[in-house]
């Protein structure tokens, strides 16, 4: 049976990460600190009552999302929880409109129809935001299902939380992926928490979460998350099994938010120590420590660093602005895009009574 | 032409015709292959069509259901078999949000073409679990259809409609029609499709409405020809065949007509498709009702096992004929 | 003597002294002890009862649910959290089945006197998936009780009813009612329950009925005082709080004094409470109506996120209003 | 963690087979015998159409309820799926209220109301029978729940099938379990197939399904069904780590059954071939294995287990006598049992309508 792969020290040196151009490295670092400053804005704005609901930050977590995402192809799709705005821009989406999503308005991705937790571009193979504990794993197996019935070379990532792991859908999926062997791979980002409770006090495990695949004959592996390098090498395994032997995996990717579980979150700093907070940010930020590598490596320099890290915070300030500019739907969009036939006009969507309004 | 045909007989025929047609659609479900599909709707199919074709799954409704709507989001067309439709409870969260819901939250960019099949109907001595009627529970998710046909012809029709159509149909049939034949047209005669959202009617009177779908369509056809026999009373029978889509012309159009109106309800008298049928008939046609709109619905209590008394549960020619005569 | 207390006080204090009066009584559900509830209803009792009485759970509501459904027939009474009564749909079988179904299938020998609580309402932004309005769902499962208090004071004496009766009850709240205030009779006066099964008259009027449940009562309220300073008209509002048991003797005395109704139910279109009240009306008073019953309800979509737009899909006091003038 | 427990070859050594006194053997014996019997009954009157519904019989699989139900003491439990008759018999029920019941009569254990797979008696201890696929398993956590709740040292016993394990809430209960150290032992009884599905078809497992405890750090065994006695040897180990410890188990016991799924099982014989059911009859059969070892043990003579036999067939017979000489049900019961407070007229009844009958 598997197990975690050997701590390799330096992941720089894998052939996925040596293949890496300067540009491509610039690009994932810029990615990841777009994603920050995108979240910064949100945060303002949502504290100055411009958007409802919640807003899941990922604030600590880039480096899962972006590392991930950069190695997929064609072919491979992926799938999230609510909290998504990372794996979006990730994908490239557009600051605008998952801005504007935010803000409820009809320029958002999902047309404000779906909000922080519902992201979706399936034309860059993005499939949500989902805001049902769980839900998603079903729905990423299935993405997996449907590329290798179309005999296609891809795979699908299906993230999910710590806390996620004991939702019995997922359990489902995972028994389904290692029978059916099917081309998934479950990521699990472990941040430690699910909303105030720890990790030891929601799951039972030996060793690890990801060991929970060996229940089911399923590879998996352990992986730091804050060292974009190590993401991608690992992954990278995960992926090329996917493709070349339709095998699922489980990963778990230890990482952290610095945020509460929603901004809605007031106990953020009563179930965990300020420390444990201020730790993870000095010694573990994906950002601040793959910049320094890629000083270190002499891709870029600070002055580069700082201006990448102005364009994203300038992009972000544009992306609100544009939102604030969207117009809202109106009480007519609340009625679209509930069924297909019926926003097509098709013959079927003529015969019968499809909406029940008074 | 048209042959005389089973229920079932008439589903697999639809099933294989949608499996020939579209090499995207695939039959999944648990026993559906190998073992020929637990009421044998499915048999031979596994044989004709094979492996990538029809899929035989765990017992893992909430995972393969979910995984059905995944793959549906690629363009997999997957026609899934629920056992009973009763096992909807433990794939809930799939069926009503992530199928129904997945269009509206992204705006419009997922769509999710399923069919969710099976028999959905008390009267088989299984007992509470596994004797739920849910269209109405379904129908109330808007994003959702839900279909429930009462004859051969009717099940080849609809679920040929059901596969084709964009969004999410939730097809209900039921085990004490499988076995019941009528004519279907022969598909030498061309694609025979019905579309969702048409009731038909099945027997046409001036006195009275009944009501209904899926069996109770065949109590209230036996019911109408006993208040004719026995009572000079000439009733419409009108079998809705979808829920929703839901014929409303249809049925204001029968009660219009008839100025009195039995629905008949495998559901239990809480709300069911029968409760909104009658609030919609009260206020589109609230002067044109001569007496109360009446029901016959499943005796309120979970279902009783005893064959002895099940039938005396459900609806019955019996309990219409009397709900009929109690307003007539 | 009476203080002012919000909702979520109210309902803490209900709970509080239950579990004082009774050893058996424990809360259960996610983040409900240490976090102090997600909407902070179980703030307090966990430090004050400690771990054997408030109990936090992982992500598993099928599992912890059933846990509690299990641990009930035992003769524990677990007052279970939903963080949101929309995560039924991950443990609905366990709620519909095993809560509803263990004593009818058990010929009465297992009982199951559990609580399910939580806050069950759109409005909030949180879309879709998390503004499901199940009180119509449940209650039309026979075993089953439904409540759904609009005021502080009904909360608590709802709440303490609930966990004193000895079959399952699906208590609904509100997180938009939450932080809403009212005067709630002192403890020192005595024991303060209301039963299930009880509609509350909330304002006398003789034009029009309004009957409505949650938070749809706090329209009706405010859309009533409009009705009568800007159009004469003097309306009735009937709050059910309850809607299985549900007290039909007060819906049916309204109506016959006033003759129209409207009903008001966050619920889509295609069921929901209100087609049940409805068809309840009309064939109970068909002779005393004299217009057809309307509704409002929430428009028939999926719950959208965008603020802009979200409290115009829900019932509000404008769109009573409007209803109101169209019939009367 | 924990491992199967070494292949002990002779389990009859045991301390606590040891205990077992001759009448007590005797007793387990007839037990099994008494099973088979009562089903064999049940299965000529579901032929003869005296009854509707499911009818799945235990026959092959005696000896799991008959020795693990004998380790039972006062404040243990036992709960199980919808192959439930062996349980019933084994905790102690009458024949006759178990035959009513399939009957469907107003004498049945569940007043006709539940059936073949809703069998009932909490004054045993027997909490059902219980008709979707491992919707029990919840339940029995909550038993063992209450038992930990109630302070007395006890457990319960949750059986389910080898299919069941794919079940979420099965999964959500195993974490649940060990989390909060719930004295709750389920045991898998493995007949190989789920319906028509062999076990690997349905499940992806490594080792043995058991073995997916390990997921949940809890401990497991692996235990041949048709020998009574490492049955009861080993489940005996479970149980005192349930009420020593409050540690939950997962069992998993190899055993066959005899005839299709339920009676309607067209198929019985297509995906089993004819020599394996036969296999089992004769080399794998819990009562005659049983037999063989008390008759070696000088416990009783071929003539004393004849005897069992035949008073057991007697005895069935009489509870077909029983039962159909009892009456069925009126109208009017189907609408009693629905809610406590109504059957007992309380104060609370009285108030608002209840039913919703047209
Ligand atoms: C079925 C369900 N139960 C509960 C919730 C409420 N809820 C949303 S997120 C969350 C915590 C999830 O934690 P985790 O899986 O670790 O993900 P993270 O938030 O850390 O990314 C909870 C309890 C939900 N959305 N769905
Ligand atoms: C949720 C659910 N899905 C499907 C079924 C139909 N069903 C009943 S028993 C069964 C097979 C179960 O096999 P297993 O768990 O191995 O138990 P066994 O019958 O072998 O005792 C199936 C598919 C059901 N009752 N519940
Ligand atoms: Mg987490
Ligand atoms: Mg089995």
């Amino acid at each position: 049976m598997s197990s975690a792969t050997s701590n390799q020290l330096d992941f720089s040196t894998a052939a996925i990460n040596q293949s890496l151009s300067k540009e491509r490295k610039i690009e994932l670092y810029t990615q990841m600190v777009r994603i920050r400053r995108f979240e910064q804005a949100a945060l303002k704005y949502y504290n100055a009552g411009k958007m409802g609901g919640f807003l899941h930050l990922y604030i600590g977590q880039e480096s899962v999302a972006v590392a991930t995402i950069s190695l997929g192809g064609e072919n491979d799709h992926f799938i999230t929880a609510y909290r998504d705005h990372g794996h979006a821009l990730a994908v490239g989406m557009g600051m605008n409109e998952c801005m504007a999503e935010l803000f409820g308005k009809q320029t958002g991705c999902s047309k404000g129809k779906g909000g922080s937790m519902h992201y979706f571009a399936p034309d860059k193979n993005y499939w949500g935001g989902h805001g049902i504990v769980g839900g998603q794993t079903p729905l990423g197996l299935g993405l997996a299902y449907g590329v290798k019935f179309q005999e296609k070379e891809g795979c699908c990532l299906c993230y999910l939380g710590d806390g996620a792991v004991n939702q019995g859908a997922f359990h489902e999926s995972l028994n389904l992926a290692s029978l059916f062997n099917i081309p998934v791979i479950y990521v699990i980002e472990n941040n430690g928490y699910s909303m105030g409770t720890s990790q030891k006090r929601s799951s039972a495990y030996t060793g690890c979460l990801a060991q929970r695949a060996e229940a089911y004959g399923m590879e998996w592996d352990v992986i730091n998350g804050s060292d974009v390098y190590e993401v991608r090498a690992k992954t990278h395994i995960a992926m090329e099994r996917a493709k070349k032997e339709s095998k699922p995996t489980l990963l778990e990717i230890d990482t952290y938010r610095y945020y509460g579980h929603s901004v809605a979150d007031a106990n953020a700093k009563k179930y965990r120590t300020p420390e444990e907070i201020e730790n993870y940010k000095q010694n573990h930020d994906p950002i601040i420590l793959f910049r320094r590598k890629l000083i270190a490596e002499g891709v870029f320099t600070e002055e580069d660093a700082d201006q990448i890290n102005k364009a994203a915070a300038d992009e972000a300030a544009a992306s609100v602005k544009f939102a604030e500019e969207s117009p809202a739907p109106t009480i007519a969009d609340i009625s679209t895009d509930v069924y297909w036939e019926t926003d097509n006009q098709t013959e079927a969507s003529k015969i019968g009574r499809h909406f029940f309004n008074d | 032409m048209s042959r005389t045909l089973s229920y079932r007989e008439a589903l697999r025929e639809g099933l294989d015709e949608e499996l020939a047609r579209d090499p995207n659609v695939i039959l999944m479900g648990e026993e559906v292959a190998q073992y020929n599909g637990a009421y044998k709707v499915t048999e031979g199919l596994w044989k004709k069509w094979g492996d990538k074709r029809v899929v035989d799954t765990p017992i893992s409704e909430a995972g393969f259901i979910g995984m059905g709507i995944g793959a549906s989001m690629l363009g997999v067309r997957p026609v899934m078999e629920l056992m009973f439709w009763s096992f909807h409870s433990v794939a809930f969260d799939q069926l009503v949000n992530n199928a129904a819901c997945v269009r509206y939250m992204s705006g419009g960019l997922c769509h999710c073409p399923i069919v969710v099949r099976g028999p959905a109907n008390g009267g088989t001595n299984v007992g509470a679990t596994h004797s739920h009627i849910p269209e109405g529970l379904f129908a109330s998710f808007p994003g959702l259809k839900v279909c429930a046909p009462a004859t051969p012809a009717d099940a080849k029709g609809l679920i040929k409609a059901a596969i084709r159509d964009n969004d999410p149909v939730y097809f209900m049939e039921n085990t004490l029609l499988y076995g019941t034949t009528g004519e279907v047209p022969d598909p030498a005669d061309g694609d025979f499709v019905i579309p969702l959202g048409l009731a038909d009617l099945k027997r046409e009177g001036s006195d009275i409405s009944l009501i209904a779908h899926g069996r109770s369509v065949i109590h209230a056809l036996e019911a109408a020809e006993t208040l004719k026999a026995e009572h000079g009373i000439d009733a419409d029978v009108l079998d809705l065949r979808s829920i929703r889509p839901l014929d409303q012309d249809a049925i204001l159009k029968s009660v219009m007509k008839t100025n009195r109106v039995v629905l008949i309800d495998e559901s239990k008298g809480f709300g069911g498709v029968s409760a909104m049928v009658s609030h919609i008939i009260q206020e589109n046609a609230f002067d044109y009702l001569d007496a109360p709109i009446k029901r016959v619905t499943t005796i309120d209590a979970p279902a009783i096992y005893s064959k002895h008394v099940e039938n005396e549960q459900l609806p019955n020619p019996k309990r219409i004929v009397e709900k009929v005569l109690s307003i007539a």
